[in-house]
């Protein structure tokens, strides 16, 4: 199964890429942008065909791993075959 | 069946290829084809520079290992020697800078710990075009990252290099990295394949489709939208994976398990097994199959011509076959026996069971195609009358320009993300002269430097080169350091072209004129053709890389003003020559000749002189002059200290050129009033022109000439402008 | 304990800075010292640990992140907890934020680049096991190279450590003025380095070890590695 | 408007981080990971009201900086106020 974790960083934290980020893209012309943030996305492919149990898989994983739950949230999806 | 087509796809001629044909005696199958296109390419052949390469000196007492090997090797006394080579990574690093540019670090490195070194310091030369040209701020900003990504990460600190920019490599920038390293004169590693029955390991990553033909690209000038059509070839380098191979081959090195070892840098797999074998004239079998690959359905032709990154081709004793996988498990390194050396003299592939290449080792090198080109000797670039433009009426404002202009201004911005102190052996950091390293468990100490000016060989190739080596070892001798010797990175058009042949003939000669004149063989090297876009090359850009012996590190020499009160002395001529000058294009927007003269015989005097001064403990200071010519050395050296000075020159020269004139073999050395005696004979009697030109002192820095002050600058503000040039030109490439 | 203290530096894949502080302890301190990798879980009969700096397992996804797991860190959690002396350089520092043996966590610094040069730094507590030999308040000069040094923790960790006096170094300029462009990589508070409660874990961002002998132009880092071999020779 | 842009290695480009991390979580004991590929996620704010015009700024905003895309591979999407 296709599982999606998407880490980013706590509302309140300080995100000094997503406002270089910003401002880059300021610089760039394109006025609209108010605010970037700047995340990581991690496309896992997990065995198993418990959508459940896969997912529960992988918020361990990203509890104990890919996130740094100090400044950092997560959430984890499951991807359908339609999506890319 | 060989089409033309493919033949041509292969950029092989009808002549390579009827040789082909000869030698095998039958018709080459697609497989062999791939090999035989790989091998005979200009990047791994050098089928268009080696009749001219053979006029370098290349031999001398402290030579252990010249050219021909994974790096060139010299002695350093102590039982310890130290490996060295530069390599460009020009082509990628155009196409994706950060990438490009990492693994050109990558590639060099396993050239050196292949060799059972351990790397202790890289140099980057860069060569850009304007930073307002397309995608040029992008470039330099890719091309640093990607240096200080991977040589950071790995940990091998990059302690020096070159930065110019120039309009003529608006659409061809150049990345060379030099790296060095330190091994043990009895346990030098080689790269051959001995020992019949002895098993061909394949460790490193795994084998991907990224990079197939870069080998070939190197050796193809861009066309239309290079960054578009060059895009498959992009490789990505994992600088933790070489990290761990790093690591697990010294490891090994250790040990008595290792008969000979290759790293897989162009044409990968074809070009290390078959130099292996054919360096040792043994032969090879390896099966395909076994190689560890990353995607699925790779055809014999991929795996073989895959240039995928950090990945070691290595011949073990049959008998620790077991200490060798156990090391390599230790460092979680995937290690599998792909293969055997025979001694059938021939590299036979298999793949799946079938022989789907049976070739003879030897002649894919020895009977590779040499070109003797056809050169159009190259006139040099003179005056377009610039003599006749009136003086400057404000020189300091000229000063301050130039030492503003993205050539002279300092570098920091670059090197401070660099790790230059990893390894804790950095005496001297970027900013000096030379870099220089002291080695562990000795007194001694190696000094780096990196150069050449584009803008001389533009106008002169063979003094443009002859001046690279003289300059390099002016500033290694400027830190009380012997230079020893060298490796270069010759960068330039295509060979097809008999002006850029010509360019190429000229400036070898002039690289083996001046290494002969200051005997520093050469030992190892690296040629780069090809850089040219739509018929428009690069100027000629032949990067010397220099390694000197400093033998008490407690002698060493900086560049900055010591102590006030310190007499500032010039060594050498002055001579009126603006040409190709910083000053000409800063203040005066022209790009003209000729490029200053170089007298061989002198820079040798002078280097010995400088040498000899810092053996004696008799200077506090020293500088080589170069680019920006005196007024800039001088105001190196004072922002360097916060010191300032007051210097009066006197000499029928027009003030521009005595201020600003580039000429060479030239230093300025500080020291003690009471050593004024010793130093002028010292001077005397290697026949230098010495002559105290004034104090250190203050917090200004004034110049006069003939008794008129020309110059007078306030130290901290000079420093402000030289300091925050460099970073404020480049400032809107800071995004990402 | 045998005469000269023993340290243990431990190896992770990916650590560079381990030869370099091997270096300051043998060569330059003429202690003992004992590479530890980081599969095995025996510290050797160590005195003092030092986690080196470097990009253990090339801080993929995050600086520490990986390295954090290596069985050797159950060990060093242990020594510490029985307050036997840790100092973290560097990446080793970030392993110890993330193994949770000190509070808080790293970014990338706010110029998104790698940043290698001198820096000043103010010493907020002189009381660890390696800092006695500074003076409260001294300003010293050390080295620092990261890419990822901006320090945080959330609001009530940084009271307490700013109340207890966790705050070993502070980033300041030449004259010990803590100002926002001294800051090298916007560590919230100026922070480079902290400590523990009991104050036998510290972790910075500069690099000690790189500042340890003249002849590199600076010695004064030597003093954090002779802080912890006194405290044990009194011990 | 809340845009979501993900970038993702490309197909066959090498990815050493989702590699390094896959065998971390192997070696944590999640046995059933096959495989990870490592990406960026930017949450940007962008004023605007016609969906269309937004998600073009944003695509543009990609090709130019967020995404190298020698390399990397990026997609867009609106994010309605439902989600996150
Ligand atoms: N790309 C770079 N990387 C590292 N160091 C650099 C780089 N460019 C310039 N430097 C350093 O800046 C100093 C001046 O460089 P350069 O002007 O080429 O010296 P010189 O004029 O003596 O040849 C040298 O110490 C050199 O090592
Ligand atoms: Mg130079």
């Amino acid at each position: 199964m296709k599982v999606e974790v998407r880490v980013y960083p706590k509302e309140g934290v300080l995100d000094p890429q997503g406002r270089a980020i910003a401002s880059a893209l300021e610089r760039l012309g394109h006025r609209s942008v108010e605010e970037v943030r700047a995340g990581k996305i991690f496309f896992l492919d997990v065995r198993g065909d418990d959508p459940a149990a896969v997912e529960a898989e992988a918020r361990k994983m990203a509890e104990e791993l890919l996130a740094n739950t100090v400044i950092e949230g997560y959430d984890v999806r499951l991807r359908t075959d339609r999506e890319r | 069946m060989i089409t033309a087509d493919l033949i041509a796809d292969h950029n092989l001629s009808h002549e390579e290829y009827s040789r082909i044909l000869e030698i095998l005696g039958r018709e080459p199958n697609l497989v062999e084809l791939g090999v035989f296109s790989a091998m005979w390419s200009e990047h791994c052949s050098y089928k268009s520079s080696r009749i001219h390469l053979k006029k370098l000196p290349t031999t001398g007492p402290q030579v252990i290992q010249g050219p021909g090997e994974n790096a060139g090797i010299v002695d350093v006394g102590d039982g310890l020697a130290v490996a060295f080579k530069m390599e460009s990574h020009n082509h990628p690093s155009y196409i994706e800078p950060y990438q490009g540019a990492a693994t050109g670090v990558g590639g060099i490195l396993r050239d050196i710990f292949t060799m059972g070194a351990r790397p202790i310091a890289s140099l980057d030369s860069l060569r850009f075009g304007r930073l307002d040209a397309p995608r040029m701020r992008h470039l330099v900003d890719g091309v640093v990252r990607g240096i200080a990504g991977y040589g950071n990460c790995i940990g091998i600190p990059t302690v020096a290099g070159e930065t110019t920019f120039h309009p003529a490599y608006d659409r061809n920038i150049l990345v060379n990295v030099m790296n060095v390293g330190v091994v043990a004169k009895d346990r030098i590693f080689r790269g051959r394949a001995e020992g019949a029955g002895n098993p061909v390991i394949y460790v490193g990553s795994k084998t991907g489709r990224d990079g197939i033909h870069g080998a070939t690209m190197a050796s193809e000038e861009f066309v239309g939208d290079e960054t578009r059509q060059k895009r498959p070839t992009v490789q990505v380098g994992d600088p933790f994976t070489e990290k761990l191979l790093m690591e697990a081959c010294l490891e090994l090195f250790r040990t008595d398990a290792v008969v000979g070892i290759q790293d897989m840098g162009a044409a990968g797999l074809t070009s290390s097994s078959f130099e292996m074998a054919g360096r040792a004239g043994t032969g090879l079998e390896i099966d395909l199959s076994k190689v560890p690959v990353r995607e699925p359905g790779m055809t014999p032709y991929e795996i073989l011509l895959s240039e995928s990154q950090e990945r070691m081709l290595l011949v073990a004793r049959r008998d620790r076959l077991a200490t060798v996988m156990d090391v390599f498990e230790k460092w979680d390194l995937a290690a599998v026996e792909i293969g055997r050396v025979t001694d059938s003299g021939r590299v036979v592939l298999f793949f799946e069971g079938r022989i789907v290449a049976d070739l003879p080792a030897a002649p894919l090198s020895d009977r590779a195609p040499v070109y003797d080109r056809p050169c159009v000797v190259p006139t040099p670039l003179g005056s377009m009358g610039w003599e006749l433009l009136a003086e400057p009426n404000d020189y300091g404002a000229c000063l301050r320009a130039i030492l503003a202009s993205p050539n002279v201004a300092e570098k920091s911005w670059i090197w401070t993300q660099y790790d230059h102190m990893v390894g804790t052996n950095t005496v001297e950091r970027p900013g000096g002269d030379a870099a220089l390293l002291r080695i562990k468990g000795t007194r001694k100490a190696i000094a780096l430097k990196s150069d050449v000016n584009p803008f001389f060989c533009a106008c002169d190739p063979y003094r443009g080169a002859a001046i690279a080596v003289a300059e390099a070892a002016r500033s290694i001798a400027a830190t009380g350091a012997r230079p020893l010797a060298v490796t270069d990175c010759l960068n330039f058009g295509s060979p097809e072209r008999p002006e850029v042949m010509g360019q190429f003939e000229a400036a070898v000669r002039g690289l083996a004129d001046a290494c002969r004149a200051l005997s520093v063989p050469v030992v190892s090297g690296n040629v780069s053709f090809y850089n040219e876009t739509d018929g428009r090359a690069i100027p000629p850009t032949p990067t010397v890389g220099m390694v000197g012996l400093l033998e008490d590190v407690s002698r060493r020499v900086g560049l900055a003003f010591r102590a006030e009160g310190d007499v500032v002395a010039l060594l050498g001529e002055n001579r009126d020559e603006l040409g190709a000058s910083e000053f000409l294009r800063t203040v005066h927007g022209r790009d003209e000749g000729p490029c200053p003269e170089v007298d061989l015989e002198a820079e040798r005097s002078l280097v010995d002189l400088l040498v000899r001064l810092a053996h004696e403990g008799l200077v506090a200071s020293a500088h080589d002059v170069s680019d920006g010519g005196l007024a800039v050395a001088v105001a190196e050296c004072a922002m360097k200290s916060g010191l300032g000075a007051e210097i009066s020159l006197d000499e029928h020269i027009r003030p521009s050129g005595l201020l600003f004139g580039e000429t060479t073999g030239r230093a300025l050395i500080t020291f003690l009033p009471g050593n004024e005696r010793s130093i002028g004979e010292a001077a005397a009697e290697s026949g230098v022109r010495f002559r105290a030109v004034g104090k250190v002192g203050g917090a200004v820095l004034s110049l006069r000439i003939a008794g008129r002050v020309v110059v007078l600058e306030n130290v901290a503000s000079l420093r402000e402008i030289w300091t925050s040039a460099f970073e404020r030109a480049i400032a809107a490439a800071d995004v990402l | 304990m045998s005469g000269k203290p023993l340290f243990a530096i431990v190896v992770f894949p990916g650590s560079n800075c381990d030869q370099d502080c091997h270096h300051v302890a043998t060569e330059l301190l003429g202690c003992r010292a004992e590479y530890v990798w980081h599969r095995d879980t025996d510290l050797k009969g160590a005195d003092v640990v030092i986690l080196p700096g470097g990009f253990a397992y090339g801080d993929y996804l995050r600086a520490g992140a990986l390295a954090r797991f290596s069985p050797v860190m159950e060990s060093v959690a242990r020594f510490a907890a029985d307050g036997g002396p840790v100092l973290g350089i560097c990446n080793g520092f970030q392993v110890l934020l993330e193994a949770g043996l000190l509070p808080g966590a790293v970014r990338v610094n706010r110029g998104l680049r790698y940043v290698c040069r001198d820096v000043h730094l103010k010493v907020g507590n002189s009381g660890t096991a390696f800092t006695r030999l500074y003076e409260p308040g001294e300003v010293v000069r050390m080295p620092i190279g990261h890419m990822e040094g901006n320090y945080t923790a959330p609001p009530e960790t940084l009271t307490e450590l700013e109340y207890e006096g966790r705050i070993v170094f502070r980033y300041c300029d030449a004259e010990g003025r803590i100002t926002d462009a001294a800051n090298p990589n916007g560590a919230t508070a100026a922070i480079a380095g902290i400590s523990n409660r009991e104050g036998n874990v510290v972790g910075l961002m500069p690099h000690p070890d790189r500042c340890a002998e003249g002849l590199l132009g600076n010695d004064v880092g030597r003093k954090m590695f002779e802080s912890a071999a006194l405290a044990l020779a009194e011990s």
